[in-house]
């Protein structure tokens, strides 16, 4: 019963580097326009997603983006607790939109790992009858 | 009331009229079906509002429904033919 | 050689896209779309494909232009057809097996990629290179463009992919 | 004024073709004919709307923006189509007998 | 004017969603609500929350209530008529007749998913090639349900049946053995 269909496998695979495109330049555009971390990272995370249609198979080192999820989310909160310290100036434009994208790439990223991680647990171990 | 308005208007009526089908429909393909119509249409409800608006920022909500929606639609039709398995 | 032709061929069209999304030609975004873009096919293909992408997935530009506009062509004249069809209310629907000359499993994708689009025929099945196609009974077009013993139009366009 | 004529002209005939096919869904009496006609005629629907828009703006990166939606929407309705297609006729949803 | 008609068909398809008993039909409605009132924060000039709505409803929700049904147990029930050659939308939906229409109460009752298939094959073919948890077979007014021996389903089918008042209707249920017939 486990044939999935080859046509879909084939061009769900040609989509693949133009969703990551697209990913990126939703959370890089997202200080100017609509879109940002959340947005950008939940579109990054349905690439993964949409890779189960093509290989079935638990092949992704679910520990390792984990650990990952955990350091970008120790740096979200840390950087700004940082730049607090340091007294930076935030008045200066560039920076400030400089800091935002930052935030925004970081925040994509964390969003990402972890919504890959939820949908590869419940389907792997969470769903079993 | 522009031409666009009333092309926006249209466009609504025929995404109701699909949904009537939804809610009708007596298998599950027909509903299937029903979705990635819908989904058609409001990709381009959401074109024509850029053009009343005249923003392009709005272009990337239909882009992301011309990337994704497949997706959800796709899962769904595996999940039926292989009778509740993923 | 040829491999780096086509990555930097593949990364053109990638860093034009990233132009299109961010509406900006600038020399700083297009360095970025240069960035992203060998990002994204370096991910590609060490983490989602396991795979080469350009290897994979390599149509020659001017086929691509010659398919999309036979594509378009044939669309417009079976939806046309099939308008009448929608008037003339119901019909029968058979299954057809049609056997493809192409052999390379991107090609035969393509065409049935192809099939679907057009008003009055669904691919159902890929084995190898049989396709199962979903047609009305009694369909003069797709026996015209499908029961020919050599290739039809779309395999031709497709057979010179490489 | 032509080219804002025309794009009326193209917007009505997608619209018309839209509407042909919201008819088709209604009125065939079975799953695999709906399929076979009404979901593609919309295709149809949506390429021309798309074309008649293109037209308006002319050569901008606002056109530029609508050919990639075409496209993607080229490569991706397929999919979904053969999907449901090929998922009812997995499932034993059948009319009449094969061959 | 436009508000209001994508506003009334939120609400019919958000009651939609919530009062329908098969669960799959929900997913369903819920994808077309999100659709639907992701285009309506558009129209009043939302356009951060319809783009977040767009990718949350299209894939992630979807995938994820999916996963979620996997849990619940799936019965596979094929329908076949003796005296139709031909099975089209009359069928499906008006004769379809009682029995179906008990037995889809039946599972829902106990809170499990019928998925009903109506097809013409011949149901001796379905005995042996298909995957299934029960055949009803019609034949003029007789009705044959063949079942499993270790689905002890079957045994409280037989008892709804019993206690039902179904006129003159005349039911036969027959329990196979593992895999007597089937090799699927």
């Amino acid at each position: 019963m486990n044939n999935n269909s080859e046509i879909i496998a084939r061009i769900t695979g040609l989509l693949y580097p133009f969703i990551i495109i697209f990913g990126v330049y939703i959370i890089l555009n997202g200080h100017i326009t609509p879109g940002g971390g959340f947005q950008g990272g939940a579109v990054l995370a349905s690439v993964f997603i949409s890779r189960y249609l093509v290989y079935p198979f638990e092949d992704i080192k679910i520990k390792s983006l984990q650990l990952a999820e955990k350091l970008l989310f120790f740096s979200i909160i840390m950087i700004p607790i940082l730049f607090l310290f340091t007294g930076f100036n935030y008045s200066a434009g560039q920076a400030n939109s400089y800091y935002l994208i930052g935030m925004n790439l970081l925040i994509g990223f964390k969003v990402c790992f972890g919504l890959t991680i939820i949908f590869f647990r419940f389907v792997f171990y969470e769903g079993e009858k | 009331m522009s031409f666009y308005q009333i092309v926006l208007l249209v466009i609504a009526f025929f995404t109701a009229m699909v949904i009537i089908r939804v809610i009708m429909g007596p298998t599950i393909w027909d509903r299937l079906l029903g979705l990635n119509m819908v989904s058609a249409k409001i990709i381009m409800s959401i074109v024509i509002l850029a053009i009343i608006q005249d923003s392009s920022f709005l272009l990337d909500i239909a882009l992301v429904y011309a990337f994704l929606g497949f997706v959800g639609t796709v899962f769904i039709a595996r999940f039926i033919e292989r009778r509740g398995n993923l | 050689m040829k491999k780096v032709i086509n990555y930097t061929t593949m990364i053109v069209i990638f860093t034009i896209l990233w132009v299109i999304l961010n509406e900006s030609a600038t020399l700083f975004q297009i360095l970025i779309g240069i960035i992203v873009s060998i990002i994204a096919i370096y991910f590609t293909n060490s983490y989602l494909l396991l795979d080469d992408y350009i290897a994979y997935y390599y149509v020659k530009t001017f086929v691509l232009i010659k398919y999309l506009i036979y594509l378009i062509f044939q669309i417009y004249k079976s939806g046309i057809s099939s308008i009448g069809q929608i008037i003339r209310g119901d019909s029968k629907v058979i299954i057809i097996e049609y056997e493809s000359c192409l052999n390379d499993e991107l090609s035969i994708c393509l065409l049935a990629n192809a099939i679907t689009l057009t008003p009055g025929t669904v691919t159902i099945d890929k084995k190898g290179n049989a396709l199962k196609i979903l047609c009305f009974e009694g369909n003069n077009e797709i026996k015209d463009a499908f029961d020919v013993e050599v290739c039809s139009k779309f395999e031709q366009i497709l057979k010179g992919r490489k | 004024m032509i080219r804002e004529a025309l794009t009326v002209i193209l917007i009505s005939i997608g619209l018309v073709f839209m509407l042909f096919g919201v008819i088709g869904i209604f009125r065939f009496k079975d799953f695999y004919s709906r399929i076979l006609i009404s979901s593609k005629v919309e295709t149809v629907g949506f390429i021309t709307l798309m074309a008649g828009v293109v037209i308006k703006y002319g050569f901008t990166y606002f056109s530029l923006k609508i050919l990639l939606i075409c496209l993607v929407v080229v490569i991706t309705n397929p999919l979904s189509t053969h999907a449901i297609a090929r998922s009812a006729l997995i499932s034993g949803f059948k009319i009449k007998e094969e061959k | 004017m436009l508000e209001k008609v994508f506003l009334i068909l939120t609400v019919v398809l958000a009651i939609i969603s919530i009062s329908t008993t098969k669960l799959r039909r929900a997913v369903i409605y819920l994808g077309l609500f999100s659709l639907v009132i992701s285009f309506t924060y558009l129209l009043y000039s939302a356009p951060d929350v319809a783009i977040a709505e767009a990718i949350i409803g299209s894939a992630l929700s979807t995938i994820l209530y999916l996963v979620a049904l996997k849990k619940f147990q799936v019965f596979t029930i094929y329908y076949t008529n003796y005296d139709y050659n031909e099975i089209n939308y009359d069928h499906v939906t008006v004769r379809r007749g009682q029995i179906l229409k008990d037995i889809e109460k039946f599972y829902v009752d106990r809170e499990m998913e019928p998925q009903i298939i109506y097809t013409t094959e011949n149901f001796k073919h379905i005995l042996k090639t298909k995957n299934y948890d029960l055949l009803i077979y019609q034949k003029h007014s007789d009705f044959y349900i063949y079942g499993f021996e270790k689905d002890y389903q079957l045994d409280a089918i037989e008892g709804y049946f019993m206690n039902e008042d179904h006129g003159n209707l005349d039911i036969n249920i027959i329990r196979c053995k593992e895999g007597e017939y089937n090799d699927a």
